[in-house]
């Protein structure tokens, strides 16, 4: 990990609220899919805010976040002259799966599924990328190349399924289910039904945390979850974000 | 230009150090800054046994400052040396000290007993802010008496020097500190964090479990420096200041309010660089002033 | 809705005052915004005896957060009478509540005894931060034995609602508050300024003349949310909550961590209109959160 | 006085470290010369910052600022499309001279003496404006319209008179000083000096003066000055910012 400023390549909005921020990233540290960085707010909010790189490739990196408070609305008016300081890659990423990959991502966990997605297809791993949202204002245009299956899922059915990335997976792709692995960032509400699934058919299943983070390079202890370790809280800075589900204390 | 600080019989290389529970080990920063720059490095509480901390959420977001109850999370005197020792005997020059917390008296002396023969262990920071079991629930550190005597069985055990940690949440920090002189420690750093609390107003809940926890950052920069002031005027031992320290400036805040030395603490989670920056700042300073040694900077201010 | 807030047996419109201080005797901000719109003003602090208040400068600012050291000036009870309270009278449907202050206990009742036959004074709130000389220096508000004594005396004068002011600058808060509740206090306000200082690193010298002063803004209001709250589990009188409220959502804040009432303090420096968008914020959570009155916000946190 | 939103016209550097703010001003209280506003800082600075008004006409306002700290430099990036929070008119002005006036500018004091200057002009008291800077580049350009004497005085002599402006006076404006009325507004050590200026020609001086200040509206004493009147402290804000200068005690 590295801390440094970079330059601001371009941010874009892509989908209703949804920005995808690309910066120069020069550094002989390369972000692997699922690892995240910090980004420091101008002004007001104290603390950096982490969010996970949605790609990176010849010195450019980008994340993918949702306009949602003060210091995400401030990322948002950054234009090409503006640079900005940047703490990363952070924590662990995704482990290369044993099984064709599906790949689910809800809200803010779309960024690094699309990388994890991009690059797993790189490598002949097939993914199946699902990706769930409230409608379809909130799905940015993708340009994933071969190699990626997209399904969508919507709650009001705007587009691809009508209902959640599980009944989703459910209905239309049970004959997978038995045979993959999942992988997946969003709502906590979405990561317990993966892991639900997950355990329904006997899969693995790698969930994304999130918390609230200080420090987020694993010195605080302050972005624990609970875990079925001896070492009771884990931090998802250094420890994660990836965890396999079952690991995990769900609540 | 002479940075360096004596505390007891040893030298720290200069005044800035890195506080206790925003730095864990040093390890994870050890990747960002060069360790071996700092005047000093505050480890994380370390307790007799291990402690798993507090349920989460253990973290929030104030109005230019944040709260915190990690609840001394760390793997116990023995895991510390089994586990964090072997990398702090690699830092070159920075004085590595060690935060020790606890319960009862006995809790803290254990912990010293079984670490005072770590040669890269250069000295103690006593976390007296802890909940007391024996003080009906309130921190060792509100009650002087209670503090003389913590720190007189301490000073038996080591010859190491002992800098005892104020918290702000007293009446009178200045009978407290008086207390820590008299009882034989060498240094007092303050302030810990201030009590604070939030609450989540879509959920209706405390924004972290433990409901009230340690505000810290700039918002409380003016609580840090008036308890330096009003300490240093009172004691004749060195004053490690500390609270909201973001920049050079604040810290020459410190040194004129009557500090010694310094420490960087939430500074760290939004620039790891700050303690380098802060350093660089301070003998720029220092050289612009034409000051030759940190107790210039007490001439100032009556 | 019901946004009413019953102290003693008296009646504020709505939950929405202005603190004491910061808002003068109301005729300057009367220029600006309603005043009969306001739950209550809470006026600058009156002693027996004019005031000039301490050397300049009075004022700075910190971190999210400023400084004062006004010190107490005014123009005496006499003054009050003859010039404040004529405008005071012209206020309709807002509660005037008189700040009170003095050095000794003589000094509190004379000013209550001199005003209690005041139509227009609503109420008293007791500004126990004052120095006293009889406690060597430390505020009058942090001995919980005088803090009872200091209540009882004024409660055999008035029958007027009697809101006592606490300072966080204590130990235990809840203790003060008690001793305020035993004394026959109707409520507590809290929280007073904390203690703070800045020091101007260009001219090495303290930026207030007092050096030290109180520190309030959006900086404390962890610090008044968590004094409020604890406050509020331990006494049953009302809680009035004040300490960096810039905005509804922090007045909420203060509800549900107990709070009857909120104060409006250093927000109106920054903007006049605060107590006023406050209010209307109120009235939206409450609709939207289907509260029908400001103790539906006490059943949520424990 | 009043506070409200009010659109910026044009917000442009004069001279070296100062711009001018013009602003919407349409309100039926209408600033007077020696009047000032507080501006309200975006983001970080808390507290609103005092300006005097350089000028106003048909709804028109304007202020003249040095960037010192955070929040002038904040307001260095305000363009046309912002709107900014004034609160004013406030505080008392200057009063109608009695004598020929000569007003007297040090550097932040510039615009108040500007609006000053101008406004005696259209009433004929046939004003001199003297202009003290360290440097030329810290004048402007100034189109004073006729009726105004301007003199100028640089510590370095690059414009004008080499010297302070009391200096400037002594030398070159001896004749008048038996015969004048002096208002002045800048650093304090200056207004201190035009006091002794005034009190050695045995003639009238108002200074403007300046305090920190939170409330602006002379609700909370902050911003106060000592004085030798009975009640001690009078406060800048509202009683100010104009004090006779024989009110004032000079430290
Ligand atoms: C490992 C990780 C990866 C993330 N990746 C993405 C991403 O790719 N795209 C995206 O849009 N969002 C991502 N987030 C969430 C993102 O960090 C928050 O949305 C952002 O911090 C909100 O800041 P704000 O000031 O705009 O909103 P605020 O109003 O401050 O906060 C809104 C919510 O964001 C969360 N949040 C705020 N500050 C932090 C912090 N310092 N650490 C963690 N959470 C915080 C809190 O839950 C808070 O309630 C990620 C979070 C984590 C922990
Ligand atoms: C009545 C009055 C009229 C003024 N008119 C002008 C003017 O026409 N043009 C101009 O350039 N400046 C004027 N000033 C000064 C101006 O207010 C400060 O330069 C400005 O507030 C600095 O803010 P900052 O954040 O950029 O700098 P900071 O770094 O915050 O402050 C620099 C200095 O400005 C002063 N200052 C800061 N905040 C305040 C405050 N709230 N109230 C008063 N002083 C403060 C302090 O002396 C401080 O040391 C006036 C001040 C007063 C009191
Ligand atoms: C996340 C976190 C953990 C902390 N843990 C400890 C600790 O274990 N022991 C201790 O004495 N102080 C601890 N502190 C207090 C800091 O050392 C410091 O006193 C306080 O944060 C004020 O300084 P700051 O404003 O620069 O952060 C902790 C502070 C934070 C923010
Ligand atoms: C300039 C100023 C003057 C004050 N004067 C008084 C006072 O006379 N009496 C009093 O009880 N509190 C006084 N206070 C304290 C406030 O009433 C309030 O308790 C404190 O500022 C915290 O609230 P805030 O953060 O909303 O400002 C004063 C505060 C300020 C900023
Ligand atoms: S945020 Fe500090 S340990 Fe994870
Ligand atoms: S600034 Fe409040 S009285 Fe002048």
């Amino acid at each position: 990990m590295i801390q440094k400023q970079c330059k601001v390549i371009s941010n874009k909005l892509i989908a209703k609220d949804y920005y995808e921020l690309v910066f120069n990233w020069e550094s002989s540290f390369n972000p692997k899919p699922g690892q995240f960085l910090t980004l420091r707010p101008q002004g007001l909010p104290l603390l950096r805010r982490p969010f996970a790189f949605s790609s990176f490739k010849d010195n450019r990196a980008a994340i993918i976040y949702k306009t949602v408070g003060k210091a995400t609305k401030g990322f948002s008016s950054l234009t090409e002259k503006d640079s900005i300081s940047i703490l990363g890659p952070l924590g662990s990423g995704f482990d290369l799966p044993k099984k064709r990959p599906v790949l689910i991502a809800g809200g803010i966990g779309l960024g690094p599924m699309l990388f994890t997605a991009i690059d797993f297809a790189e490598r002949g791993l097939s993914p199946i990328l699902v990706i769930g949202a409230r409608d379809k204002s909130f799905i940015p245009k993708l340009e994933l190349g071969k190699g990626v299956e997209v399904v969508i899922a919507t709650d009001d059915g705007s587009l691809g399924f009508k209902g959640n990335v599980t009944q989703c997976l459910k209905t239309e792709y049970n004959n997978i289910l038995n045979n993959c692995e999942i992988l997946c960032c969003g709502p906590h509400i979405m990561l317990k039904a993966c892991h639900e699934l997950a355990l329904e058919y006997d899969i693995e299943c790698q969930v994304s945390m999130e918390e609230m983070m200080a420090c987020a390079v694993g010195a605080c202890y302050g972005c624990v979850v609970e875990t079925t370790h001896q070492e009771k809280y884990k931090r998802v800075c250094k420890d994660g974000p990836v965890f396999n589900s079952r690991e995990i204390v769900w609540i | 230009m002479d940075l360096s600080v004596k505390i007891r019989d040893k030298i720290m290389q200069n005044p800035v150090g890195t506080a206790s529970g925003t730095f864990g080990f040093g390890e994870e920063y050890g990747e960002l800054i060069d360790l071996s720059q700092l005047g000093s490095i505050y480890t994380k509480a370390v307790t007799v046994l291990p402690r798993e901390g507090n349920p989460l959420p253990r973290l929030t977001e104030t109005p230019y400052g944040m709260i915190n109850s990690i609840g001394l999370a760390n793997t116990g005197v023995k895991g510390f040396l089994e586990n964090k020792v072997p990398f702090l005997n690699t830092i070159k020059n920075c004085a590595v000290i060690v935060n020790v917390a606890g319960s009862t008296e006995d809790e803290y002396t254990k912990v010293i007993d079984m670490i005072d023969s770590v040669d890269s262990v250069w000295g103690y920071e006593i976390n007296i802010s802890c909940p007391n079991v024996k003080c009906g629930g309130l921190a060792f550190g509100t009650d002087p008496v209670q503090v003389e005597r913590l720190t007189k069985e301490i000073r038996k055990r080591t010859n190491k020097p002992v800098i005892m940690k104020l918290t702000p949440n007293v009446t009178d920090i200045t009978t407290v500190a008086t207390a820590c002189e008299i009882g034989g420690a060498d240094a007092v750093s303050c302030i810990n964090t201030v009590m604070g609390m939030k609450i989540d107003i879509n959920k209706k809940k405390p924004a972290i479990y433990q409901k009230t926890g340690g505000l810290s950052g700039p918002a409380i920069k003016p609580v840090g420096v008036a308890a330096v002031y009003r300490v240093s005027k009172k004691i004749s031992i060195p004053v490690i200041g500390l609270g909201g320290i973001m920049n050079w400036e604040d810290a020459v805040e410190y040194f004129l309010a009557g500090a010694s030395a310094i420490q960087i603490g939430t500074a760290n989670f939004i620039d790891p660089n700050t303690p380098i920056d802060v350093l660089d700042g301070i003998k720029r300073y220092m050289t612009n002033n034409k000051l030759e040694k940190i107790s210039d900077f007490h001439s100032f201010i009556e």
